[in-house]
């Protein structure tokens, strides 16, 4: 008889397991009772339901993140595959925030655009759980199932306004290079499993060493994977798919996912370069390089003729990338924290941004073209000069966060030598302006006599949501001391294998 | 004491935006005064005696890369706030009731002072650039939305552009002062203790000078001052023309010359400005020698007269430094004359075009009289304000090098060639006859007791400033210990 | 007497603020009286301090300090300013108050205007005149230029007083420079600005930096007093009203070239080249000036250039070391100079502001009390015996000739010429104007009402000076010198001693000028060589001289026309230049950003072929980093 | 991939794909003599499955709409 | 060369043919079958690598469940053959340069592994015990992932 390996589970260490993964449990809860609730209720009631139910595990999983950060943070948990530490429980709180915010906006707009309400909350929890997996990930396992659950809740939301086209479009273009961009990733870590032997990311950290730097499979394995993350990242060369996905998905959507995949695929990053292969630093840190001057250029030259803004955030994104790349390269204590840093206060920047454009998209359509902003600070003040807050945070106006994160993450760009990035992308920055000040332009340009094509009801969901957001992007500024040190602390974990 | 400075015009402005438009100007009237009697009291209190920085407030503000909140004012800084606050204060006086969306425009006004205003009170250098950076934004509303002229925005556009470059190139020179020098701080006393090896002082001297040199502006950056000054508001214009430019020099005696005192790699950059201020002397006063336009001819002036301060704080010695600070005073006292009289020519006759104007003296007497002296102030009249200032940067500038001095004085000699011909343009061509019977075209429409008023502080500055320019001088000796390059 | 010093200054200046800025509207009397009452006040402050005898730096408050550049606000009383302030403060009184009468038919404003102007003008000259330092020998240096600039230009409602106001202005500027230069040269050598401490630190060997700064502060000087290069203004300035050209352009401002020279004689006795460009430059603009009076058709023109002519004389004086003498001549070149425009001043008043000589005549006839001063002020001018102008015009030519040197014997000989030149051009003046029976263009035919009495009484005080100021110094022909005894403590010891010869040359200029005067009354009146002759044979030779050597054109051509071109072309320059340069790079950037926007086909399979370069690129990346 | 026009069958490539990864960690963990290699396999099957699943879905709606045989057809956003 | 070395050479011939087939066959139906022919041979290769477990899974699951949706998906869009405009004209020609680039890249850089020789692997290695084992105790977390990721599958169609 083949003896079963023996295997000590104990219950306690089954809860204290659960304990590490707090947030994860409580989103997964709220997307279980969510599923069914959507099968039983009627249809009228089924759409607010759902919403209500989502925004209730979010928050008690910001809850429970906030919670375990104040007080002391956990260490890995079932056999490494996941980590409860402060990096992760940084990313959950920073993801159940975005999905508060998402869900918010987003069930306004379904409702304007009359589409089916309660699957999109769905997907959107999928999606979270995903990322919240991939933020707390040890193991390489854990970072490709997270990486693809995330990936198909974002196939399938692109494509759910299943009338139009366009929303269909990019669903299809989304998932075909996504599928091909994952096939990458899945070879570049069975190639990191080769040549380690293990999946599990501190026993890699361990086990690469400077001097393995000739092992062509580990080499292989880094580029394949650097590939595949810059995708997600949507950096320069491979982020043809961006601005078409994000301007055919629906608008909640893209907000959703323009914000949380970059964060997410960075905690990625993160965690298998820096903390994993961080030995490997030279190799990796070309390549990323070359990723991070390319999408900066081309980020920024591409927004500048861009017409719709949807186009033109998509494309800042991908600069804003670049930026947060040098960061990454940066590596070390003040890199990685820079890097939380950014990643949050450009979470509300960008938010805050696609949020005043879902404003104006009434049952016609998204109201995506620039002229569609004409007058908007005439016709309700608090978006236009909240619209005016995030494209001067963008831009990194002092007041604003944008600023301090790009201190940061340049004071940690040249103390690790990247002195020439760093010229590059305050020259590229400087172009960045020309297109944020052309919203402002639009925004603050005296009332057209011609009614604009989406005259919007009132909104408050949005609005409410835009007003946070806001406010975070402004006080985050002078706050940003007390966030460094959080980030600080959520980079600590990370480093304390090497 | 040093924060109500720049807190108390930020938050009235923000007040003042939402108001009625009536209650909105007396409430931007208040604030402004208030400012101005807040930078008096700590002018009137500074010992000049004591070095270093007084009245310091200090707080933690970002503990990771020890940024401190960092307020301090000197012999330096003082007289600047106080001349922000007056001008700051006169701007608003001057905006005429009728005025569109006035109280936006107000609020607006009082954001930029208090940026101004954080400018010169920041020892911390990122406070300093945090404030640097802030006072763009509402210049770029105010000169857009209230611009005159035919493309407003694209003036804008360019006067941002053009300092967003240097200011971002500035970013990377902070960034840099911060990694390279080793006291690892962004306190400036500090910074100036340790400074970096020449070669990298090389390098952060271009970067900060990059900034600086866009706001001043020296010779080749200044393509943007035309497009801007022509298409600002008067009342805007007063405060850009007047202080904005001076936050710039106030930057190089602060940041650029203490933090890298001898940048020498391929060439010594103490050597280039100077050069780059004698021809902005030369080119300033050549241009405005060609204008037709009164507007575009004072422009051009304060880039010739800016070119006096730049040489004198390059003088590296003491003349040539307090000659330079004393020519910012003065400059932030005439120009605003200047266009002033200007917009109230403009006011009276529908034009600015020297030629056309015809003889206007005759119709307003007192305007002539008091345009009589702004423009002997303007060509540096010995007796008044800018003769001091300009005398003191030459004379440091020729122990600098005497072909400097030869040089900047051409600057004097074209200077009263374009001034008179600007008086003289506008008030005595053509004049049909003896002033008690004026030609039956020119309406008497001599000045308003409210323009008087408006400009009478500036008249008896220029007058005080002249005869008695010890009052502003002897607080210079107690500079902050991050001037011990100037070998005094 | 701190008090009193200050006081010369504060009363002038009172004056001139209160009529400029408070009586602008108010009643003619009150300015009438101020005006002039206010120099009257400071001249009383002169005498009191003459009378104390007082010889002290007065210092009020530290003006500038920078490091070790300190200029403090001071005054210095000694004989030599107080020579001048009794010059500037006595003949301006009695000018300003000769201009009360002159002024009349101008409007209320423009009265208390000139007035305030006037006032104005004798605060810088005293400022001038009373600095202890160079920087505030500057201040009332450009002092005295704006005022010049503010009574030559005071008809606005004309353009070529416009115009000439700004020549005159821009020509004094230039000359500031010169100080301003001369002043940083002396600074930064001898690290002193007060003349006390200044002068004592000055080498006595001639080197370098005092030649520069004694060249520098005569630019200066040169300017100021209308000598050969930067004269062209002086002309011009003719336009301002009678009592102006008197106050400035023959008492005061004029002067202030040899008062600089005289109070710099320590810079000036350490320098040798600096010191002869002085005396040649004085001759030869005595010369120049001289004949070109010789054609002018416009008495107050003829006057002015008979001013720069004489100044040339101050120059030769003070350029050979005589300071005393040169002095000596400027004291009595004020009263006379100022007679001559004063009385002329009545003559043009009197025929309603017609200024050509060839529509006089007949004036001995019908304004005899004028032409009295008249003749005495020409006498006087030409150098004839009992009047002032002798005695100062020969202790100069006296001084010359007897310095015994190459330079003095040549400078003799052109102020020899000079004098000649001046009593012919003297006597024109005399017969053609006064003496010939009226013109038929004369404005006025009949009987010629002569000037007020608040004209005549300051005319006629002149007048007496003229005639019995020589007894002062008649050193000319071996009397006392009351003026050289005066200046002797600020001045040192006279530097030449006299031998007898001069007395012969003394005499044989006294001749020879009293026949030019005659030979003018043939040349004139009887008509026995006749102008149209003259003009016939040497016809090039008039134009050049009535063109005034062609340096106004010279200087338009050289300067004026080349400036605006260059303007023009940095405008154009500007605009092509660093203007379209910034723009362009927006441009190309729009561009560029354009190009790539193509790539954005929307081609599913053109997006995965990127992707795969992408990948291609990133492993030559990774491979070039692992290899190296 | 690269040169198919067809969605379906640029679906049947990732397939294709992914089946070459199983085979690599299969073949690893014989070698290194682990059996995580395998369950990653596991692991990659049911996300290869999922994956096609969705891709199909999505094919499907696009078909409904309109007749779509080849993927160049897809281009409206771009730019 | 005894019959596992012959097995795997015939399976490894048959996965490459059917590889080929899928890329260039023109008719859908054809691409499907000899994707289904690759997954046999990688069962049987599976076999050889004494992977019991995920012979079976694959044969079972992926070939039968898997690639029958994608016949059945086919089928009902219309099998017809691709033609039509060919609107990227290059990208054949500059496609087949960068694979073979990226080809290159590959065998360049693994040409230098050593791989070391496996030792005997005990019975229960592949088995399906050991894998259950694992995927219950170590795989636990991944294992829960994977059922919602299933889940949001079925959600989203």
């Amino acid at each position: 008889m083949i003896a079963a390996a023996q295997v000590t589970y104990t219950a306690a260490q089954a809860w204290s397991d659960l304990a590490q993964i707090g947030p994860i449990v409580a989103v997964t809860v709220a997307l279980l009772v969510a599923v069914v609730v959507d099968l039983l209720l009627p249809r009228g009631l089924r759409g607010p339901v759902v919403t209500v139910i989502a925004i209730v595990g979010l928050v008690s999983a910001l809850a429970i993140a906030a919670y375990r950060l104040v007080n002391g943070y956990g260490g890995p948990a079932y056999f490494r595959f996941v980590s409860g530490d402060a990096f992760a429980l940084f990313f959950e709180m920073l993801f159940a925030l975005i999905g508060v915010l998402a869900v918010i906006v987003s069930s306004s707009y379904v409702r304007r655009r009359g589409l089916y309400e309660a699957e999109l909350q769905v997907l959107t929890l999928a999606a979270i759980v995903g990322m919240m997996s991939l933020a707390a990930a040890g193991s390489l396992v854990t970072v490709f199932l997270g990486l693809e659950l995330l990936s198909i809740a974002l196939y399938v939301s692109c494509g759910y306004n299943r009338i139009e086209l366009p929303s269909q479009e990019s669903a299809a273009k989304y998932l075909i290079i996504g599928g091909f961009a994952s096939a990458f990733v899945l070879y570049g870590m069975a190639l990191i499993y080769g040549a380690t032997g293990t999946t599990v990311l501190s026993d890699i950290a361990t086990r690469v060493t400077s001097d393995s730097a000739g092992n062509p499979l580990l080499l292989l394995g880094v580029l394949l994977m650097g590939v595949g993350f810059a995708f997600k990242v949507s950096a320069a060369p491979f982020h043809m798919w961006t601005p078409d996905v994000y301007q055919g998905a629906p608008l909640p959507v893209t907000a959703f996912m323009s914000v949380a995949t970059k964060a997410a695929a960075f905690a990625m990053i993160l965690r298998v370069f820096n903390y994993g292969l961080g030995h490997l630093g030279p190799e990796w840190q070309v390549l990323l390089a070359f990723t991070a001057a390319a999408s900066m250029v081309v980020g920024n030259l591409m927004a500048i003729v861009q017409a719709s803004l949807k186009r033109m955030l998509a494309y800042s994104g991908v600069a804003h990338a670049g930026y947060i790349l040098v960061g990454v390269l940066a590596g070390g204590r003040a890199g990685v924290a820079a890097v939380l840093f950014y990643l949050f206060g450009y979470v509300f920047m960008n938010f805050g941004a696609f949020a005043v454009v879902s404003t104006l998209s009434g049952p016609a359509g998204d109201g995506d073209l620039y002229e569609d902003l004409n007058g908007l600070a005439y016709r309700n003040p608090t978006l236009g000069v909240l619209m005016s807050v995030f494209m001067l945070s963008l831009a990194g106006f002092p007041p604003m966060v944008g600023f301090f994160g790009k201190v940061f993450l340049f004071t940690a760009g040249i103390s690790a030598g990247w002195t020439w990035l760093v010229v590059l992308a305050v020259l590229t920055s400087v172009v960045s302006v020309y297109y944020y000040f052309r919203v402002l332009f639009h925004v603050w340009s005296p009332l057209p006599e011609a009614p604009v094509r989406f005259a919007f009801g009132p909104v408050r969901g949005p609005v409410t949501v835009v007003l946070l957001a806001g406010v975070f992007a402004v006080a985050l500024g002078p706050l940003s001391g007390f966030l460094l040190q959080v980030g600080l602390n959520g980079a600590a974990p990370l480093l304390s294998g090497r | 004491m040093l924060s109500a400075i720049w807190i108390l015009p930020a938050l009235g402005g923000l007040i003042v935006c939402f108001l009625p438009r009536g209650a909105a100007r007396v409430g931007a009237i208040l604030v402004a005064l208030a400012e101005l009697a807040l930078t008096l009291v700590v002018a009137a209190t500074f010992d000049a005696s004591h070095h270093g920085y007084q009245y310091a407030e200090q707080a933690s503000w970002i503990a990771q890369f020890n940024v401190s909140y960092h307020l301090g004012v000197d012999g330096l800084s003082v007289w600047l706030l106080v001349l922000n606050a007056l001008i700051g204060a006169l701007a608003v006086l001057a905006t005429p009731a009728a005025w569109p969306r006035a109280s936006a425009f107000l609020g607006l006004m009082l954001l930029m002072e208090s940026g101004m205003a954080g400018v010169f009170l920041s020892v911390d250098l990122l406070l300093f650039y945090v404030f640097w950076e802030a006072m763009l934004i509402p210049a770029y509303f105010l000169l857009w939305l209230w611009g005159e002229g035919e493309r407003p925005n694209y003036a804008a556009l360019k006067f941002v552009l053009f300092t967003l470059v240097g200011s971002l190139l500035m970013l990377v020179g902070v960034l840099g002062e911060y990694v390279f020098s080793s006291a690892h701080t962004f306190d400036l006393p500090a910074l100036a203790a340790q400074p970096p090896s020449p070669a990298i002082q090389f390098g952060l001297f271009a970067l900060f000078a990059a900034a600086f040199a866009v706001k001043i502006p020296v010779w080749p950056l200044h393509s943007w001052l035309p497009d801007a000054y022509m298409s600002a508001p008067t009342p805007f214009l007063l405060l850009l023309a007047g202080v904005m430019g001076k936050t710039g020099a106030y930057g190089m005696l602060r940041v650029l010359l203490p933090l890298n005192p001898h940048p020498v790699n391929w060439w010594d950059w103490n050597w280039v400005l100077p050069v780059l201020a004698v021809i902005g002397i030369a080119w300033g006063a050549l241009l405005a020698l060609a204008q037709r336009d009164l507007k575009a001819l004072v422009a051009y002036s304060s880039i010739s007269h800016m070119g006096f301060i730049v040489l004198g704080i390059f003088a590296l010695n003491a003349q040539g430094q307090e000659g330079a600070l004393v020519q910012m005073l003065n400059h932030g006292i005439i120009v605003p004359a200047l266009f002033l009289i200007v917009a109230w020519i403009y006011a009276r006759t529908g034009s600015r075009d020297r030629s056309v104007l015809t003889g206007l003296a005759p119709a307003m007497p007192v305007l002539a009289g008091v345009f009589l002296v702004v423009t002997m102030a303007a060509l540096g009249l010995p007796g008044l304000n800018s003769f001091v200032g300009e005398f003191m940067t030459l004379l440091g500038a020729w122990q600098l090098s005497p072909w400097l001095a030869v040089a900047g004085c051409i600057g004097l000699i074209l200077a009263p060639i374009y001034m008179l011909r600007l008086f003289q343009g506008a008030m005595y061509t053509e004049v049909a006859g003896p002033p008690d019977h004026p030609a039956e075209g020119v309406v008497r429409k001599d000045m308003a007791r409210g323009e008087l008023a408006l400009i009478a502080p500036l008249l008896a500055l220029m007058f005080v400033l002249g005869l008695y320019p010890y009052l502003v001088v002897h607080a210079l000796p107690a500079l902050g210990q991050g001037m011990q390059v100037l070998h005094w | 007497m701190q008090a009193l010093a200050l006081a010369i200054l504060l009363f002038p200046a009172a004056g001139g603020i209160f009529l400029g800025v408070f009586n602008w509207r108010g009643s003619r009397l009150l300015t009438a009286m101020v005006g002039p009452g206010v120099i009257w006040a400071a001249f009383v402050c002169v005498l009191i301090l003459l009378g104390n005898n007082v010889d002290q730096d007065f210092t009020y408050w530290t003006w500038i300090r920078a490091g070790s550049f300190e200029v403090p606000f001071d005054i210095l009383i000694d004989h030599l300013s107080l020579f001048m302030c009794l010059v500037i403060t006595g003949v301006g009184g009695l000018i300003v108050t000769y201009a009360v009468g002159y002024m009349e038919h101008e409007t209320d404003g423009s009265y208390a205007r000139f007035f305030c102007y006037m006032d104005v003008f004798v605060l810088a000259m005293l400022i001038l005149v009373l600095a202890g330092n160079t920087v505030f020998l500057i201040v009332g240096w450009a002092g005295v230029g704006l005022s010049s600039y503010l009574l030559i230009g005071f008809y606005y409602w004309r353009r070529s007083a416009v115009i000439a106001a700004r020549k005159a202005f821009v020509m004094n500027v230039i000359g500031d420079i010169g100080m301003i230069l001369g002043a940083f040269v002396l600074f930064v050598s001898y690290h002193q600005v007060v003349y006390l401490k200044l002068f004592p630190a000055l080498p006595h060997t001639p080197d370098a930096t005092t030649e520069l700064a004694a060249f520098l502060l005569l630019v200066g000087g040169i300017a100021k007093s209308a000598q050969l290069p930067l004269h062209t203004w002086l002309p011009d300035a003719m336009e301002g009203p009678t009592p102006v050209s008197a106050l400035i352009h023959a008492a005061t401002m004029v002067t202030a070239g040899v008062y600089l020279v005289a109070r710099f004689h320590p810079l000036y006795d350490a320098t040798i080249y600096a010191h002869a460009a002085v005396a040649i430059i004085g001759a030869v603009t005595a010369l120049f000036a001289a004949s070109i009076a010789l054609v002018q058709t416009d008495i107050k023109r003829v006057l002015a250039y008979s001013t720069m002519s004489q100044i040339g004389y101050m120059f030769l004086a003070v350029g050979i070391g005589a300071y005393s003498a040169g002095l000596f001549h400027l004291l009595s070149h004020a009263f006379f100079k100022a007679l001559l425009f004063m009385a002329a001043g009545n003559v043009i008043h009197a025929l309603h502001d017609d200024q050509d000589m060839r529509h006089y005549g007949g004036l001995w006839h019908d304004m005899r009390r004028s032409s009295v001063t008249f003749l005495a002020g020409s006498l006087s001018l030409a150098g004839i015996i009992p009047f002032v102008g002798f005695f100062s015009k020969e202790n100069v030519l006296g001084e010359a000739f007897s310095r015994g040197d190459g330079l003095g014997y040549a400078v003799w000989f052109i102020g020899f010429v000079t004098a000649v030149l001046t009593g012919f051009y003297t006597g024109r003046m005399w017969w053609f104007a006064f003496w010939r029976p009226a013109s038929e263009e004369r404005p006025v035919a009949g009987h010629l009402h002569e000037a007020p009495l608040v004209m005549l009484v300051p005319v006629a005080v002149l007048a007496v000076l003229t005639t019995v100021g020589g007894f002062l110094q008649i050193k000319a022909i071996g009397g006392w010198a009351l003026v050289d005894d005066f200046l002797k403590p600020v001045l040192g010891e006279e530097r030449i001693r006299t031998n007898g010869l001069e007395y012969l040359a003394t005499v044989l200029t006294l001749v020879l000028a009293a026949l030019a005067f005659a030979a003018a009354y043939n040349f004139w009146i009887r008509g026995t060589w006749s102008p149209a002759g003259w003009r016939a044979r040497y016809g090039w030779g008039a134009r050049v001289l009535e063109r005034k050597y062609y340096f106004d054109e010279l200087y338009d051509w050289a300067f004026v026309r080349p400036l605006d071109r260059l303007a023009g072309f940095t405008d154009r320059e500007d605009r092509s230049l660093i203007d379209t340069g910034a723009v362009d790079v927006g441009a190309y950037t729009e561009r560029g950003a354009g190009a790539l926007s193509l790539t954005q086909t929307g081609f599913l399979r053109s997006y995965v072929l990127v992707f795969v370069a992408g990948v291609v690129i990133a492993a030559v990346l990774v491979l070039w980093r692992a290899s190296s | 991939m690269l040169i198919r026009r067809n969605p379906l069958v640029m679906l049947i490539c990732i397939e294709l794909m992914l089946n070459a990864v199983n085979l690599t960690l299969v073949a690893f963990s014989r070698q290194l003599n682990n059996r995580e290699g395998q369950l990653f396999a596991l692991m990659t099957m049911t996300v290869a499955a999922a994956e096609a699943v969705v891709g199909l879905a999505i094919l499907v709606d696009i078909f409904r709409v309109r007749d779509l045989e080849d993927v160049d057809d897809l281009s409206e956003l771009k730019g | 060369m005894g019959p596992a070395t012959i097995v795997f050479w015939l399976a490894s011939a048959v996965a490459l043919a059917g590889g080929l087939g899928v890329v260039l066959f023109k008719e859908p139906i054809r691409n499907v079958l000899s994707l289904v022919l690759v997954m046999l041979s990688l069962a049987v290769l599976f076999l050889l690598l004494s992977a019991q477990f995920v012979f079976a899974v694959q044969v079972i699951v992926y070939a039968g469940a898997v690639m029958v949706l994608f016949l059945f998906v086919i089928t009902l869009l219309g099998p017809v053959r691709e033609q039509g405009t060919v609107r990227l004209p290059w990208q054949i020609f500059i496609s087949a340069v960068v694979i073979a680039a990226f080809a290159g890249f590959l065998v360049a850089m693994l040409r230098g592994v050593s791989y070391r020789t496996p030792d005997a692997a005990d019975p229960i290695f592949g088995s399906v015990q050991s894998i259950g084992v694992g995927l219950f105790t170590d795989y636990l977390f991944p294992f829960e992932l994977t059922s919602i990721l299933l889940l949001v599958a079925a959600v989203g169609c």
